[in-house]
């Protein structure tokens, strides 16, 4: 992955972060890196910690990139394969681009009801 | 987010998180009309047992504005395929005892079928996607996240079980 | 036939008339049990309309003892059919306003599977197979007994619409 | 139908009549005629009147004899073709052959719930 300015792509068009805690940078448009905030719940936040975490992404990084990155941490092991995502609160596929402010969560296998 | 703590639930689709304890008969009261002759009701208990294993209670916690979010998804997307649907959902988070209502549904129609489809449909869908987990208390003081991804496993700590 | 008026429900299993008014979280309360994680429950009200006509209220009328024993009957075919099913069933006889409630069904097992099932065979059952008539009163004072037989017709007092 | 004595036929089998308002007769097996008591409901009850209603039949006699003994009666266009029936507060098929005492009911389709 790139660590040059990166234009935003057309395809990006998942719902932005909300403005709340997003950082503010020169441009819109034109970001070299950006600040996610991780949140990981039950047994994942048992194992890694319960954040948030603040985790700094070069710009076009995904929520994949995210458990990536988490994988070099203590505890990651608790991590399946794949776990499943949440951008912003909502279902989030690995492949989604994160944008600057950007709330990523890892989601156990949920066990309501 | 802000959790609404024991507000009378009136809307006539809802779904929301709360923190204290769930009444099946006002979640029903909620949903009651009288164009609409046939309710009907689901409400979720904690089991004093799980896997084999004796429980004493159950800590729910959700990722909070993800969760809250979707049960109201849920009550809305049951309304639009139902219509005429009138539904409440209530999710509760925190610690319960045995018997304590973690979830209840209430829905009421015109007509039996679709309040029951609907109220089928709403308890699946929070199983499958809202963002909430459960961690049991055993009679040994030990405590286990139930872990849904190897729900029936013999042996582990786990459930295919939840009611 | 003596009916019961106004005790507890306290069999795990039990059907029966009544004559006063239908509490689901008293059915509810009557079902639960630590063991049970899913309660289910189908409530039917006197809706305020059938086949287009504005109803103000509906009278029940029963073959008694006949329809005492046919709602315990299907009480205890239901738990047999789904063993560890716990049910109560009331119906209710006499004069109803709009909203009250005339049969009411709870169902409590530790899936929510058998839990559905039950509560939906019961009423069906009820509806097939219960000897109970209803007779509604409409806006211009008049009265109808609802033609099961004809259900669903167009125009005539009657309904397919029972809830 | 015979008014001759019958002896009871083994097909004969259904559960029998409560004791409560059996009508005795000298003996258990040999009867000439019997008495059973006919139940209406609902609309039945509104054309033919409320019940019960006595009626004496041949020994022999089913419970769709009742309903043909009935036809006689006014208000009788109410009943359709085959009404429901039960005896002794059971369901029961047309050809249930009847106890001296037994209680038939002509049941309106059901509309509970």
């Amino acid at each position: 992955m790139s660590l040059e300015l990166l234009k935003r792509t057309d395809h990006d068009v998942r719902p932005r972060a909300p403005a709340r805690g997003r950082v503010a940078f020169p441009t819109r448009d034109y970001v070299a890196r950006m600040r996610v905030s991780v949140l990981l719940f039950a047994s994942y936040a048992d194992a890694l910690g319960p954040g948030p975490l603040p985790l700094e992404l070069p710009a076009g990084a995904t929520a994949a990139d995210v458990v990536t990155a988490l994988r070099a941490r203590p505890g990651a092991v608790a991590l399946p394969p794949a776990p499943m995502l949440a951008v912003n609160a909502r279902w989030a596929a690995p492949a989604t681009a994160l944008a600057d402010g950007d709330e990523v969560a890892l989601l156990p296998p949920v066990a309501g009801g | 987010m802000t959790l609404v703590s024991r507000v009378a639930v009136s809307a006539a689709v809802s779904g929301r998180l709360v923190r204290t304890p769930i009444s099946g008969a006002a979640l029903l009261d909620a949903v009651a009309h009288e164009t609409a002759g046939a309710q009907t009701a689901f409400l979720g208990a904690v089991r004093d047992h799980n896997a084999g294993r004796a429980v004493t209670g159950i800590d729910y916690a959700a990722y909070e504005p993800m969760a809250d979010a979707e049960l109201a998804a849920i009550a809305a997307e049951a309304a639009e395929r139902w219509p005429g649907v009138r539904i409440a959902i209530e999710h509760r988070i925190g610690t319960l005892a045995v018997g304590e209502i973690s979830v209840g549904i209430a829905v009421a129609h015109a007509h039996r079928a679709p309040a029951f489809d609907a109220c089928r449909f709403a308890i699946e869908a929070i199983k499958a996607r809202v963002p909430i987990w459960k961690r049991e208390h055993y009679v040994d003081g030990t405590r286990a996240w139930v872990d849904a991804s190897t729900a029936g496993a013999a042996g582990a700590p786990t459930t295919g079980a939840t009611p």
